[in-house]
């Protein structure tokens, strides 16, 4: 094979690894919308949030260190040397659980049957109190997250793709980051669990009911409120594992709560409403991202992943406004 | 079209034609209609009411004729009065809400032959009694809502009549000048029908001068000008409204506004904020207590507020109003409670530019009377009637008192009769009551002094005190007067008393019979824990009689205040041992006592009373709720009450 | 009558309209005609396509078979807000207000199709864009006047009880003093009193404007009352056609509607 | 308490109508804008131009964008600093290409360009509605964005990337670059400011601004009685967007002199925009200022106390201010979704039927 496949087929792999973030990300997405029908453009920053949470009790940071100083003119940073990694996570996911209870106390109950955009625009408020909450707990510096997993690039595969390369060509075979094979196969399992949990599980059938219906659902003894804050905290789960991921991939950083716009064109092309839908939505604006920028994106001058999802997701939507897997719209009067 | 006046023009559509060249494109009428206050100068009134006029006498309407109007008030309809004047005709203005049978009274009585009306109900309600008025020809009405269907031959839409009316003055200009320039002062001007409370309504007959002079003098009295601008919204067939929003309006060249609808009175009272208002009692006593009641759902502090500025209103506001010293510290306090309260309440109430405010009809509650004083509101009261064209009495500023109605209106001479009666004579004396001769000379007299059938006596302040129907007060045995109704009101303005029946007429002094007002009474018992069974015990506590005493004992001393009735003092009363109740026939099912039998069954008592007796034994047969009958004995004691020296008259 | 007679006094005309969605068939095979100045009712149990047949003479819905022909012209392919502007006005079964805004601007609102000042007037506002909005107010003043609702003008429509908001809507499809005025069950919901206001509403709109007025109505008692001619559908179909009594006397109306109707 | 409105009534449809129907509001308004004409200038020095008044003015015309769009036209977007953007690059462009045209128009026909690209990415709206909708904006605000970055001819090939404005005079009185007088550049916005309000007002009154709420308010009724949606959804489009182009205009001529498209006009700004009229008030002409004066004063207060007074990092207070507008925006959501706009209707309210409570 010519290199020139080669590196395209890597691009593709490669997309395929970014996409499964986005999926991961729209996975939140979808499991809060199918069951409150709300939009939460916090689920980015949630991520950023969690991730920022589990490197505090890892590194063992006092939460508030930055205001407790500067009030008190003390200068505490941290703790201890922190803990061990397997126990921060499970307290970051308490905090977590206790996030999305909160959340349901002091805001969504008085949302009930708004519509939809007001319910967006005040999960956009979310994402900026978080954000600000996150960065004045944990200090806004960008900070390596290490969960153990391994990372950098696979020298196996160097390997093996290097024997595919046709004979004299002078390359060096393909980069495949670990982490994101990793990444890969947790998101697989997380589908999988998911999709387990709400198939057998007692609160699984109830949130589907929800999600069909929230009278029938509240008639046959559903309490919309614990619904939402299990959702709710599924989610915070789901964005712990993504903050996890890209915190060990590229830091945690500000740029991860941005993830949550790239998810916007990944539902429109998987649907609000389908958890297949956001993994086929996420790992086709992977690839196309990639493969765009690699072959389109030198003649124009790079960095086009910053709108093409967008872009694909607009012509996407001319020709088929309800998305990928969405039902068909019958307007009435 | 005639468009100059000589001298002081003595009939409304001359005065129409004056204020046209005075007033040109000043307001005269506005409306609200359509979301906006739909407004005509004096030149378009006079134009649209020259227009109407010569569209009647096209349809055949000639002088004598008359011309019911029938609707609520609305500009088209006020033109219809001036309209039949000026071609020598006379309006007959009937209450809207009048049933079929009292409007087929009416029109026949008057034998009305052209009709303006409102609307389609108006329409119905004519048409309705239409054959048994023969003299009855055109309807003529303002909305045509809904008469599409009807066979139009008798009906006419108030547009085309104007219509045909344009088209003839285009013809000939000087269709109208002949019967305007025949109009005299003299001419018949009106028929008001008098809601009649007995029997059928009386046609007063009121000349132009009747209506023409009064106001005249009325708005000179109160300085009223041109720039006045006042709600109409009491009926136009009333007497009141036609002297307010007719001839005053006329007279001084003010702007009338007509509300848009009954239920937005309020509202459009608010926008308009007339200078000039007029509203009888209730109207007033309405608008406070929902003033009261909503500020009872206002905050604490705002409460306090609004309690702590209404008491220095009390205090300063009517004292201000009535140009009196107020010191410095006062005035502050006022001022600030103007500029936190008092101001936005009136605001709210559409008060903030009244300059003069009426109310007449009944007697107005004294607190009410202040309240509205107290804001700064000159309101002011009246004695009138349909026969006077309303004015008899007014109250001068400076001279404004809740108890009394006021002086004698301008070139109105008053007389107390004998018997107390209160008769007048003046310029707004009626002509006759129409085709009624008897009750017109029973009325009026010879020399033109009219009864008035209300009992009343000027005070020292020489400001006429309505005190009672003439036909019950009497004359003690020394001549003084005796009203029993003013006693027993004065009386029964004690919590604890209920009901009162006095005797005095043809005897020495006046004595009462109690009824003691059992939740009262019986709550102050409770009170001062002392025991009591039944009605009859509680009557006959010496601590009750105490009470009653020290009422009787204050009303008699400010009785004695005023010259006039300080003879009437109570001198000997005694508490009834049993309420006075309809099921024994004591009181009418609307509770007024009834004087002769009350005297007949418990003439023991009145001897008593009357022979100086300390108690009496009564027996008397009552009904019980269940209909049983039974007898009630007891033994009732007497009390004498101590009575002050009259004040002489100070003059 | 003969054809060309017929035609002059003839508004809307539907001839063998069949409308289906995806499988369902909605109306099949439907033809009847309104003529000028007449109240035509629509009747039938619920499901029979009444409204469906509102929406395809609005245009809403595009017939997949058959012709409208309206004011003697056959319609062509058109938007509902270009039908509109034809002259067919209507109110809607679950009332259709704008609820943001206040009686007056729903009103105005249906006046839009004979509003015309451009974008560059309305901005500069004084003269030709005020001009023409306070010549329309006064036109919707006198409807709000027509339907006695002047003490909720500046009221937000979403604020009103039900039966007001019935009102409004009428009056918002009044505004647009439409050749053809198409109502959705006028009375859906109603009490007694509110019914009879209603239809007292409905014929005086007729007598004052002479409006071409087709009602879909549920209550055959008003529906007897103000109705000059009937068509009762069922199940898609047309299943009678004709003067009221006609109509109550008919078979099938009976075993269809009256069936239904009562239980 | 302070209304005394008894006596006035109205006698004509255009009383009716006015924008400020009760007089005493009439003369507020007109004594504020005397105020800001003949007195703001004497006293206005730097900080107060350069930290907020200026800020303010710009952002309340942005705001009024952005408000007809989303708050009357019920259509999302979160594109607004792209917009901005393409303000700014225009004015950029025309004011180097042809130096000699007065500024004014200058700006103006950066508004025409960025209402021309607004009908661009309106166009989608025909089809999709609600958040797909703001997808379609956020792919206007990265793309744009991208664009003015990527492309040279945007920035005349300068070296840094970077856009500056030169100094252009109006009437002789210089309003861009670095000599220009606060009061100049005050005015020269103000001007702007005030005049497209009024004509804000206007456009929202009447049978424009009505389509657009039948289209906000239930789309589907308003086309079938006759409101075109077309032409209602892209004139708010292309109306909005000319005011947001203004607003980028002025952000970049008169109020930073000098931007980098990614610091000026990220989505972080479509963002603010977007609080600005929801604290505001959607809907509503008067709640895009005071959602913008709420929006620029906030931080600039915050600043002051934490920084200034208790001598906190910038940065921590930053995330202070983060958190509380986060926070506010739900509050305001929650408790009155039609923002300040609708408090201070209510308050106004209050004030009229005072002593009584309702």
């Amino acid at each position: 094979m010519s290199p020139a496949v080669l590196n395209t087929i890597e691009v593709f792999l490669n997309g395929l690894m970014a996409g499964v973030m986005y999926s991961l990300v729209a996975l939140g997405f979808v499991l809060i919308f199918k069951s409150s029908g709300i939009f939460n453009y916090a689920q980015g920053v949630m991520a950023l949030f969690a991730a920022l949470t589990l490197v505090g009790f890892q590194t063992g940071q006092i939460p508030f260190a930055h205001l407790i100083n500067v009030v008190f003119g003390t200068d505490y940073h941290h703790w201890g040397e922190g803990m061990n990694t397997v126990l921060a996570i499970i307290l970051t996911m308490l905090i977590m659980i206790l996030l999305a209870w909160i959340v349901e106390k002091l805001v969504l109950r008085y949302l009930v049957n708004q519509e939809p955009i007001i319910l967006f625009m005040a999960t956009i408020g979310l994402a900026f109190f978080l954000e600000g909450l996150g960065d004045l707990m944990w200090g806004a510096n960008i900070k390596v997250l290490n969960v153990g997993l391994p990372s950098g690039g696979s020298f196996w595969w160097e390997d093996v793709t290097r024997t595919w390369a046709s004979e004299g060509s002078d390359y060096y075979g393909m980069y495949i980051d670990v982490l994101d094979v990793w990444a890969a196969g947790i998101a697989v399992v997380l589908v999988v669990a998911l999709t387990a949990f709400s198939q057998f599980t007692k609160t699984g059938r109830a949130l589907r009911a929800v999600a069909d219906d929230h009278q029938a659902a509240l008639t046959v003894g559903i309490s919309l409120r614990t619904i939402w804050v299990v959702v709710w905290s599924i989610a915070g789960f789901v964005a712990l594992v993504a903050g996890i991921m890209w915190g060990a991939k590229s830091g945690v950083q500000f740029s991860l709560s941005l993830i949550a716009l790239k998810a916007l064109p990944v539902l429109i092309l998987g649907g609000f409403t389908s958890i297949p839908g956001a993994i086929v939505g996420g790992l086709i604006i992977g690839v196309g991202e990639k493969l765009f920028e690699y072959s389109v994106g030198p003649m124009i001058g790079g960095a086009t992943e910053n709108w093409f999802a967008y872009v694909l997701a607009l012509f996407f939507l001319m020709f088929r406004p309800q998305g990928l897997f969405g039902e068909r719209i019958i307007e009435r009067v | 079209m005639t468009n100059t006046v000589s001298g002081t023009p003595d009939t409304f559509p001359k005065l129409l034609i004056l204020n046209a060249q005075r007033f040109g494109d000043r307001p005269a009428v506005r409306e609200k209609e359509y979301g906006i206050w739909q407004t005509w100068t004096w030149k378009e009134v006079k134009e649209e009411l020259f227009a109407l006029a010569a569209g009647l006498r096209e349809l055949g309407f000639s002088p004598g004729d008359k011309l019911a109007i029938i609707g609520r008030n609305r500009p088209r309809l006020y033109w219809g009065i001036t309209a039949a004047q000026c071609l020598g005709g006379i309006p007959v203005p009937v209450y809207a809400d009048s049933v079929a049978e009292e409007m087929e009274f009416v029109l026949n009585h008057a034998g009305v032959r052209f009709v303006l009306a409102e609307d389609q109900e108006q329409v119905d309600k004519v048409l309705e009694v239409g054959e048994s008025v023969e003299t009855l020809d055109q309807i003529i009405y303002d909305d045509p809502r809904g008469l599409r269907e009807y066979d139009q031959t008798k009906l006419h839409d108030f547009a085309v009549v104007q219509n045909l009316g344009r088209e003839a003055l285009s013809r000939e200009p000087e269709l109208l000048n002949e019967t305007i320039d025949q109009g005299r002062g003299s001419d018949v001007g009106i028929f008001l029908y008098t809601s009649g409370t007995t029997g059928k309504p009386k046609g007063v007959v009121l000349t132009n001068d009747n209506i023409i002079i009064t106001s005249r003098n009325s708005v000179e009295f109160d300085r009223l000008t041109e720039a006045e601008e006042t709600l109409s919204y009491l009926p136009m067939a009333w007497v009141g409204d036609h002297i307010f929003s007719h001839g005053q309006a006329y007279v001084a060249g003010f702007c009338i506004n007509c509300p848009e609808s009954e239920e937005t009175v309020a509202t459009d009272l608010r926008e308009i904020g007339p200078t000039y208002y007029f509203a009888p009692p209730r109207v007033f006593e309405g608008l406070l207590t929902h003033v009261m009641i909503r500020m009872e759902d206002a905050g604490r502090i705002k409460q306090k507020l609004f309690h702590y500025f209404m008491k220095v209103a009390r205090e300063t506001g009517i004292r201000i109003l009535d140009g009196e010293q107020v010191s410095l510290v006062d005035r502050l306090k006022y001022w600030l409670g103007n500029l936190l309260i008092y101001a936005p309440l009136k605001n709210t109430m559409g008060f903030s530019r009244i300059k003069l405010a009426y109310t007449a009809g009944e007697a107005i509650g004294p607190e009410i009377f202040d309240f509205y004083r107290s804001l700064g509101i000159n309101i002011k009261q009246l004695y009138g009637q349909t026969e006077a064209a309303v004015f008899i009495t007014m109250q001068p500023d400076g001279e404004v008192y809740a108890d009394t109605v006021g002086v004698p209106a301008p070139e109105v001479d008053i007389r107390i009769t004998d018997a107390g009666e209160v008769v007048y004579r003046g310029p707004g004396v009626f002509q006759s009551y129409f085709r009624d001769e008897e009750a017109t000379r029973e009325t009026k007299d010879d020399e033109g002094w009219v009864h008035t059938g209300d009992a009343g006596y000027f005070d020292d302040r020489g400001h006429l005190r309505i005190i009672d129907r003439a036909k019950d007060v009497g004359r003690l045995n020394d001549g003084s007067l005796f009203a029993p109704k003013y006693l027993e009101n004065k009386l029964k303005f004690f919590p604890h008393i209920k009901e009162v029946v006095a005797f005095g007429h043809e005897r020495e002094f006046v004595t009462a019979l109690i009824n003691i007002d059992l939740d009262a009474v019986g709550n102050w018992a409770e009170r001062n824990n002392i025991p009591y069974a039944s009605y009859q015990e509680l009557a006959g506590n010496p601590e009750v009689y105490g009470m009653m005493e020290e009422s009787i004992r204050q009303t008699n001393a400010d009785l004695a205040g005023e010259s006039q009735m300080g003879g009437s003092q109570i001198q000997r009363f005694l508490i009834l041992h049993k309420e006075l109740d309809p099921d024994d026939g004591e009181m009418t099912r609307t509770r007024k006592v009834r004087r002769n039998i009350i005297r007949d069954k418990y003439g023991v008592l009145v001897d008593a009373l009357y022979e100086g007796l300390e108690s009496c034994h009564i027996r008397t047969e009552v009904t019980f709720e269940d209909g049983r009958k039974g007898t009630l004995e007891a033994d009732l004691s007497i009390r004498d009450v101590e009575v002050f020296p009259t004040v002489a008259k100070s003059a | 009558m003969d054809q060309a007679a017929a035609s002059e006094d003839i508004l809307l005309d539907l001839r063998n309209i069949s409308l289906s969605f995806g499988g369902v068939k909605a109306l099949i095979d439907i033809s009847f005609d309104i003529r000028r100045g007449e109240v035509r009712a629509i009747i039938g149990p619920n499901g029979a396509g009444k409204s469906s047949m509102l929406n395809v003479i609005n245009g809403f819905y595009h017939p997949q078979e058959g012709e409208v022909w309206f004011d003697g012209k056959l319609r062509g392919p058109m938007k509902p807000h270009q039908i509109a502007r034809q002259g067919i006005a209507r109110t809607f079964q679950n009332i259709a207000l704008f609820r943001g805004m206040s009686t007056l601007d729903n009103l105005m609102t249906g006046r839009i199709t004979h509003m015309h000042e451009n974008m560059f007037w309305q901005a500069i506002w004084k003269g030709r864009a005020e001009k023409e909005e306070l010549a329309h107010r006064e036109r919707v003043e006198h409807i709000i006047d027509f339907l006695e609702i002047q003490s909720i003008r500046k009221t937000p429509v979403g604020k009103l009880p039900y039966g007001l908001q019935k009102r409004v809507e009428l009056g918002r499809a009044l505004a647009a003093e439409s050749k053809l005025l198409l109502l959705d069950e006028p009375m859906a919901g109603m009490n007694l009193e509110e019914k009879e206001d209603m239809c007292r509403f409905v014929l005086d709109v007729h007598d004052q404007f002479g409006t071409t007025i087709a009602l879909i109505e549920h209550d055959m008692g008003v529906v007897m009352d103000i109705a000059d001619r009937v068509v009762v559908l069922d199940y898609g179909r047309k299943i009678g056609d004709g003067y009221p009594d006609e109509v109550r006397s008919n078979k099938d109306v009976i075993d269809a509607y009256l069936g239904v109707a009562h239980d | 308490m302070i209304y005394r409105e008894a006596g006035d009534f109205k006698t004509s449809y255009s009383a009716d109508q006015q924008t400020f129907p009760i007089g005493f509001d009439r003369w507020t308004v007109r004594v504020v804008v005397i105020f800001a004409f003949l007195v703001v200038p004497f006293l206005i020095n730097d900080y107060w131009e350069k930290s907020i008044l200026l800020p303010f003015l710009i952002w309340s015309l942005a705001a009024l964008g952005l408000n007809i769009l989303t708050g009357y036209c019920g259509q999302l977007s979160l594109g607004t600093g792209g917009f901005m953007a393409v303000g700014a690059y225009a004015c950029y462009k025309l004011t180097t290409m042809f130096p000699e045209v007065n500024i004014l128009f200058v700006v103006l026909l950066a508004g025409v360009v960025t209402a021309l690209v607004g009908i661009l990415f309106g166009l989608p709206s025909l089809r999709i509605k609600g958040f797909y909708l703001a997808v379609a904006t956020l792919a206007a605000q990265f793309f744009l964005v991208w664009l003015f970055n990527k492309v040279p001819w945007f920035y005349n090939y300068s070296a840094s990337g970077q856009i500056n404005m030169p100094e252009r005079e109006v009437l002789g009185f210089i309003v861009s670059g670095a000599n220009a007088e606060p009061w100049a550049t005050y005015l020269f916005t103000l001007l702007f400011v005030l005049v497209f309000a009024v004509i804000a007002r206007n456009l929202t009154r009447g049978r424009l601004g009505r389509s657009w709420m039948a289209i906000r308010d239930m789309d589907i009724a308003a086309e079938i009685i006759g409101v075109p949606p077309l032409q209602a959804k892209l004139s708010a489009f292309a109306i909005s967007s000319f005011y947001i182009g203004l607003a980028g205009a002025l952000f970049f001529g008169v109020y930073l002199g000098a931007v980098e498209p990614t610091e000026a006009f990220g989505i972080d700004k479509s963002f603010l925009v977007l609080f600005m009229i929801i604290i505001g008030g959607l809907g509503s002409i008067a709640g895009s200022f005071i959602g913008a004066a709420f929006m620029v004063l906030l931080p600039v207060l915050f600043k002051n106390i934490m920084v200034g007074d208790f001598g906190w990092p910038t940065d921590t207070v930053q995330h202070f201010i983060f958190m509380l507008v986060g926070g506010l925006i739900m509050f305001f959501l929650i408790v009155e979704p039609h923002g300040l706009a609708q408090l201070w209707r209510i308050t106004k309210e209050k004030l009229r039927l005072w002593p009584f409570p309702h």
